[in-house]
């Protein structure tokens, strides 16, 4: 049992993951992050470099990766903006490694010490272009460091950059917890022959291990090498691992549930909100309202199904977000109305307390005994 | 504890080591073997103004993170006192440094010499420390063992036993409180 | 002559041949240049990697059969930087063009410079983007016609020599596409200088710079290169020479300084801390 | 002489030209100083006669597009005393 | 009559609505606008400047604001990933501005040279924390004109960045065209008073005349001086903003309908794929097939009322884009089950053919006259 | 003494005090300099704008009576480059952290020195980045400490004014806060300068840089900022003082040259093109 | 026109000036007081390989605008036959320069000497335009005195009294094939 | 003197100190010539004598967070001889 910062639970996640390489900025709320790398990783033999912006920060993780390294950073808001274009190029060049991004404040330098949730579409469609996107989060210190840990996981598994998102509380905030154990994912570590691909679903195999790959952001087919075809053979890769992301929805997406069974209005929410979530959802079922919690760490591929399968038990779904709107649009789009969805949006730095949540949740309820459903 | 879960806010300036009095608070909290969350304000103001710093304690999962109205206050300044002091729960307890008295005459609270007795020992630098032992001897969030075992986890060695005598003499200090509640 | 009996068909990627360049582009001469320092130093080509940034030049590495990669406009450096400190052991050279390296690429050139990190950096000066169409590069001289400075260039160019001096470089040089012997012996030797290390090319773009301001084609280009440089011997310029130079820029190698390098310097560290590097 | 790639074998020297990746620029065609190369109508380089072919690498040196490669055979011929 | 290119009548249109200032970087297939620029701007006293990279692009046209000018950029995926910081900075300096992305296959450098749609939801979700975000398209030589025009219109009622979002296709293709009159919008020119507030509602004052404004990209209030309310006062003049661009749905949601009436699946298309869709529609329709087409030029805010007019009429609503599946998502969100939706994707560089999208389209009716309509 | 009867009364935005900076900043001792600067220059506040970037010191603009944006980090030189081409008239200074310009902010550093536009940047060099809380930034000297450098720091810093000049800047300038009198006097100069000038004030920053590396509150680090400075005499420093500074930073005015600005060229390529510019 | 919409197709390596004879050509169009509609390939494929430029031309508002089966093709180069020399609608007409029956003996369309009569006139450079004339005066794709005029416009002044001779020559050689359209 | 803004008069010259803005660096304290600043209870600067002062400026020169403004009155008081 110890008492750990969030920030310091991301960092302690990836050693215990296997990172050994950290390039980064500093900026507040997740900078400890790198401090602690810069403490731990030297005396491991690991790299730790201070990069001169975000921009090269994620590039450097980028040729790290290339270069046999399980490599990460982390940023905040405006960071997190500057490195969407190497997001992009991670993602067409098919290199684990693994980006968190605290959120703060926003839009722009917006409130810099202060918690939000504003990045949540941004993860998934911030950088230009198509991508599919895996994105995990977390409420509490101990899932900081388990999605951590887990981000290197799907690195490797997908061979794709994984977004952690967490935000100014979780990053700062202190819990006592026993940290899991971790087994670092093993690489597999082909022999290379003339045959072999080094894209597509093929193993990942670094420079300097005797396959001399072509590496590019253009698009391609598994070869590597950008031809006419790039486009279909980009696409093509691109649908196979959104059908294989589909096919693993359950293994992928990590998720809690809180009084699920029976409940009428089920709050969906993630991070650091979905405590105030518990906390509102165990109000309402004190006062005997049937409230339900649904807290999504896996947010990208976003689980559909599991949102289908609350909405045909649920009369109303409840999306409180740190945010002007943003995971509603996704719930909204797979619940279909087969029951009603209601946002509820703040975005002025202050987490929503428990009897604000509860407050919405209830009234949500009331609205449709009263018969003022508005579907 | 007094209540289940326990919400305790530490305020006082920057630099006056808020954030590391909550941080041993709940270290202490979780030798007690009670689970524990501590948050801060962090910034600009975290220099300047007004800062805190805030722990949970609680016998059971803690969900809600922050404390919307404290159990116990703790305030080393003026300006803290102003932004954080005010608000307590019904029964809870403010614990003022006592120099906010003459800046603001019709304060509330428990008054106490805290910074005179960290001048006393040397080092303004130990207010904090002081403020804490007090504030445990009073309230008894946490137990003195757990709190002093904190203290020598989170202190550089070169400072431990000025802080040891700081917290000591916070006990002390709580302890000559009449109201003990 | 030095070109005689290089064969350097196992320094190219044969199956992804022809280039993408236009008739008579210097990139050509470079790649070559670059895939003869590589022969120079019998480097184990498993353990060299060519980065390029975007752009013409940016092409490179498709071109040369070692590990490649081709990342984003202008960031190459920072790549590199990433890919050399995971695995110190590796060749690295950085093929950017001058609107990658000093246009958008610029601070990263400058910070690789600073930290004296033992890549090689091949700077394809063609004074104009050639990719995007023939727009002003940093690099592009004043009264210079590019299609965004159409009556003219008002800007100041860049000197990228004195940059990387400025910023710390402790290998750096210039050479031409015209100097197809002096050329790959300067990449040769900035590769095997341990620390961040620099050779400008001036390379002919005929296809924009050369007809946009109506310096011919590739054969005129050339000849054209030869005239408006002059080499000076290796070391700092002295003041005379400036003076002898009359406009013309020098080419040669303007400084070899041996500092610490950052991977070497990343290793003490570890050390210090307890750690093992690059093992 | 208009094969895709061909080989000029003299002395212990091969000059190999790939005439398919040549573009035409006339680089080398200006800088043989035997001046024997020159472009057919297709805009490729041929190399007229070989036999006054001094091997002298500079085709090789300007080319951009690696249509020459000059080397040494294994076993070299007879020595003919070409110039070197 | 005249016979312009896509990019040339971007450039045209941003002349003949005031636009005095241009900076950029060149990305293909955006240049030709920074090249038409470059040749008329000088000619007219006003700035041409080409910046080191994007990130200084979009600032030194945000500073331009500032300076009084009417200003805009272009650029292309990748470069639009790297302003979407400076994006966030202008939303929340409510600063005009005008930023044209003709988009290109992606992710990353992808296919330079090849149309797509990727940016449909980086343009409204790219930079991090939460704005509100004003998107025009267009399909055709014409609207590219207006759109870029109407797009410095908005931007001085509404004092935001403005995005116009075309495709390589567009932006190089030429049409013969009759360019409309413009009118450039007026901007009134208050004397702020003492009690004058920069920000919120408040007209738009530039540097240098006669009001020292502070300008800043932290939360502040209607004053423009941060403060520990800004938070709340950020969230407020945000939402102040929604609320005025809710009002004024009818009057800034741009779109053509063709064969509407009776349709009863109903092609939403925009941009350029909306030109295929036209001619699948006209297929469809002299095939007895009761196809409309929606082609929207104003992406965001996204037109909810008009999505559910048509799911309220139609039997399903077929959304092709050139990506993986991006506005699709708001469709379903708005039509909460009311009609079929179904998305038709790609990301190989290609347009659709009017006949896939017929296909496509045809499918949808038979499925569901066949009864195998699945909700 | 200069500052005797100076009231900058009307140069600092009142409402706005206290600053946010620490007890002992360095920084309000710039700002205050900058102030000064303008009273000496007699400005016309109207048409002055601060700019300022993301850090402690980008602070600056709110807290002077001027036109004030407070930008993005890093960023700060490319808008005030907008700011300037749209109204040339506008006399236009950017405060930015030694992080801020030559960190993230490098390649808008000297693109805006190679263009000479008339700019003037004040650069905070506390050596560290103080706003994050103590992180290494490039000014960092070798073997400092700071959060992120805790074993010290294994990189070399870059030496801002031989950046700047490399780069082209026509206006370079070293000063600290200790220097109270000299400091305010050369930000005027570069205000009045036509072209890009820079003025670099080496500054203290007791709570990250002082703390971390244990020198004393912001008293004693003011006499450490003399004692590590040498004045030199204005224009560019001889190999001999070079030599005579032993370690020693020098201050002073080290480059002042008038070159051709950037909005007056553009003013002209306009006229060219039959437009009038900045009327 | 042959039909309508009528969809152009003109091919060639880079530098043969494909995309501008496209324009050329569209603008007469409009000059005929038709709507059109040019799109490019574009890219290093325009510099090297085979590029293409394609123009529909409509009485009526164009939807589409590229060109799936082309009603005319003209391919000045072996590499442009190849990708784009093969397709054709029922009926259409595909323009050869000569040249490529020597590398491809069985190709197949109207095979004329283009390049050669360019440089007759003395300047390779102006092959597009002579292939232009010989399209227009094969096919009536538009009316000569507006594509002599749309060359007027597009063409800078010094070079104009060489192209108003090459596309005269591309004329009289598209009146000299028999098969025609 | 402890108000939260006081102003110091001698001849022509008003010292004013905004004590208020006072962050009790210490700076002003450890360089004023004259030896008559420092910090009260409340870390905020006191001047214990305004006879001594020498109106140098350079506490305002200093302070980094403007407290101190040396003007010049309007209309001088009767010349005093003070140093200047
Ligand atoms: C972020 C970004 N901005 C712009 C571009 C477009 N672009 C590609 S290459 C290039 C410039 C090429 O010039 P240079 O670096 O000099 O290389 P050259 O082509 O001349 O060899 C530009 C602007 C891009 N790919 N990415
Ligand atoms: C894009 C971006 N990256 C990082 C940050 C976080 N950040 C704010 S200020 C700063 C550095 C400040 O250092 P410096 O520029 O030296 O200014 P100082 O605070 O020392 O005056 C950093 C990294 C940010 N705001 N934006
Ligand atoms: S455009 Fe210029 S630089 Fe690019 S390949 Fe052609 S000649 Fe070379
Ligand atoms: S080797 Fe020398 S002589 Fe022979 S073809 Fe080449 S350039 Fe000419
Ligand atoms: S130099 Fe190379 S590409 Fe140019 S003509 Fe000669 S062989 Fe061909
Ligand atoms: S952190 Fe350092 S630079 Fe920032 S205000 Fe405090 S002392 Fe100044
Ligand atoms: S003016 Fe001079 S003497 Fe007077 S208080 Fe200030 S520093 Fe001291
Ligand atoms: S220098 Fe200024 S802030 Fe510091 S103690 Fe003196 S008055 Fe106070
Ligand atoms: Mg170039
Ligand atoms: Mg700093």
């Amino acid at each position: 049992m110890r008492l750990i910062q969030g920030n310091e639970a991301v960092a302690l996640g990836a050693i215990a993951a296997g990172c050994d390489f950290y390039a980064g900025y500093p900026i507040t709320p997740a900078t400890e992050i790198m401090e602690q790398m810069a403490r731990i990783l030297p005396s491991r033999g690991g790299v730790f470099i201070q990069m001169e912006d975000e921009l090269s920060a994620a590039a450097a993780v980028i040729g790290a990766a290339w270069g046999g390294a399980r490599a990460m950073t982390a940023t905040s808001g405006p960071g997190f903006s500057l490195m969407q274009e190497h997001i992009g190029y991670a993602a067409m060049t098919q290199t684990p490694c693994v980006i968190v991004d605290s959120q703060r404040g926003g839009p722009s330098t917006g409130l810099p010490t202060l918690p939000a949730q504003g990045e949540v579409m941004q993860a998934r469609f911030g950088s230009h272009g198509d991508r599919i996107a895996i994105v995990l989060t977390a409420s509490s210190v101990r899932s900081a460091y388990e999605m951590t840990a887990r981000a290197f996981e799907l690195a490797e598994i997908y061979r794709q950059p994984i977004i952690v998102l967490l935000d100014a509380v979780l990053s700062h905030m202190r819990e006592n917890v026993d940290l899991p154990e971790v087994t670092p994912a093993v690489r597999p570590k082909p022999v290379p022959g003339d045959a072999f691909q080094p894209f597509g679903d093929n193993p990942f195999v670094p420079f300097g291990e005797g396959y001399r790959s072509v590496v590019t952001g253009l698009a391609h087919d598994e070869s590597g090498l950008p031809n006419t075809a790039g486009g279909k053979a980009a696409e093509r890769m691109m649908r196979a691992l959104e059908d294989r992301l589909r096919r693993d929805a359950r293994k992928i997406t990590h998720y809690t549930t809180h009084a699920l069974e029976g409940a009428k209005v089920v709050v969906l929410s993630y991070g650091i909100t979905a405590r105030a979530a518990r906390e509102a959802v165990e109000l309402l079922r004190s006062r005997g309202v049937p409230a339900g919690l649904l807290d999504l760490q896996t947010l990208w591929p976003f689980p559909d199904w599991l949102v289908q399968e609350i909405a045909a038990q649920a009369d109303a779904i409840l999306v409180p977000e740190l945010n002007l709107g943003q995971l509603v649009m996704p719930v909204q789009a797979a619940a279909q109305g087969r029951c009603r969805i209601e946002p509820l949006g703040r975005a002025d730095g202050n987490l929503f307390t428990p009897e604000e949540i509860a407050d919405a949740a209830r009234s949500l309820l009331a609205e449709k005994e009263g018969g003022v459903l508005h579907g | 504890m007094r209540s289940d879960p326990l919400r305790i806010r530490l305020s006082g300036r920057g630099g006056q080591g808020i954030i590391l009095a909550g941080t041993m608070l709940a270290e202490a909290a979780m030798q007690d073997g009670l689970y524990v969350v501590q948050t801060q304000s962090y910034g600009p103001e975290a220099r300047l103004g007004a800062s805190k710093s805030e722990v949970v304690v609680a016998s059971k999962e803690i969900a809600f993170p922050e404390v919307l109205v404290p159990d116990l206050v703790l305030c080393f300044s003026r300006e803290a006192y102003l932004k954080f002091g005010k608000q307590v729960s019904p029964g809870g307890v403010v614990l003022l440094e006592e120099s906010i008295l003459k800046d603001i005459p019709d304060a509330q609270g428990q008054f106490l010499p805290l910074r005179r007795t960290a001048r006393e020992l040397g080092k303004e630098l130990v207010l904090n420390v002081v403020g804490l032992g007090a504030l445990v001897a009073i309230t008894q969030a946490v137990s003195r063992e757990s709190l002093r075992s904190a203290l020598r986890h989170r202190v550089k060695p070169e400072f431990l036993d000025l802080n040891v005598d700081a917290l000591e003499a916070g006990f002390r200090l709580g302890e000559s409180v009449p109201s003990r509640a | 002559m030095a070109s005689v009996g290089q064969d350097l068909t196992e320094y190219l990627r044969q199956e992804m041949m022809p280039t993408v360049w236009c008739p008579g582009c210097g990139h050509g001469i470079i790649a070559q240049g670059i895939a003869s320092a590589l022969k120079q130093i019998d480097a184990d080509l498993d353990q060299v990697v060519v980065v390029g940034g975007i752009g013409c030049s940016g092409r490179t590495p498709f071109y040369m059969n070692t590990g490649a990669m081709h990342t984003t406009h202008g960031r190459a450096l920072a790549f590199a930087t990433g890919l050399k400190m995971a695995r110190p052991s590796l060749t690295v050279i950085v093929a950017m063009g001058d609107g990658d390296a000093l246009a958008i690429g610029g601070n990263h050139f400058i910070h690789a410079a600073r930290r004296n990190i033992d890549l090689t950096v091949v700077l394809y000066n063609n004074s104009i983007y050639g990719m995007t169409g023939g727009q002003a590069a940093p690099t592009t001289p004043p009264t210079s016609h590019s299609t965004t400075t159409p009556l003219g260039s008002i800007e100041p160019n860049f000197d990228s020599t004195a940059l990387a001096m400025a910023a710390g470089a402790t290998f750096v040089a210039r050479s031409t596409t015209f100097d197809f012997q002096e050329m790959p012996q300067l990449i040769a030797r900035a590769i095997r200088h341990p620390g961040f290390s620099m050779v400008e090319v001036l390379s002919q773009c005929p296809t924009y710079y050369g007809r946009l301001n109506r310096l011919g084609e590739a054969p005129e280009m050339l000849l054209y290169e030869r005239d408006r440089t002059m080499p000076v011997p290796d070391g700092p310029i002295p003041e005379i020479t400036r003076e002898q130079l009359v406009g013309k820029q020098p080419i040669g190698l303007f400084r070899e300084e041996i500092r610490p390098e950052y991977t070497e310097r990343y290793r003490e560290l570890c050390q210090m801390a307890g750690g093992t590097y690059g093992a | 002489m208009k094969e895709e790639q061909l080989q000029l074998i003299q002395h212990d020297r091969i000059l190999t030209v790939q005439r398919d990746w040549c573009k035409g620029c006339n680089l080398c065609v200006q800088s043989c100083p035997a001046g024997i190369l020159s472009l057919d109508d297709g805009e490729r380089v041929i190399v007229e006669d070989i036999s006054r072919c001094i091997f002298c690498g500079v085709c090789a040196a300007r080319c951009p597009d690696f249509v020459f490669t000059l080397a040494r055979t294994a076993q070299p011929q007879v020595a003919m005393g070409g110039p070197a």
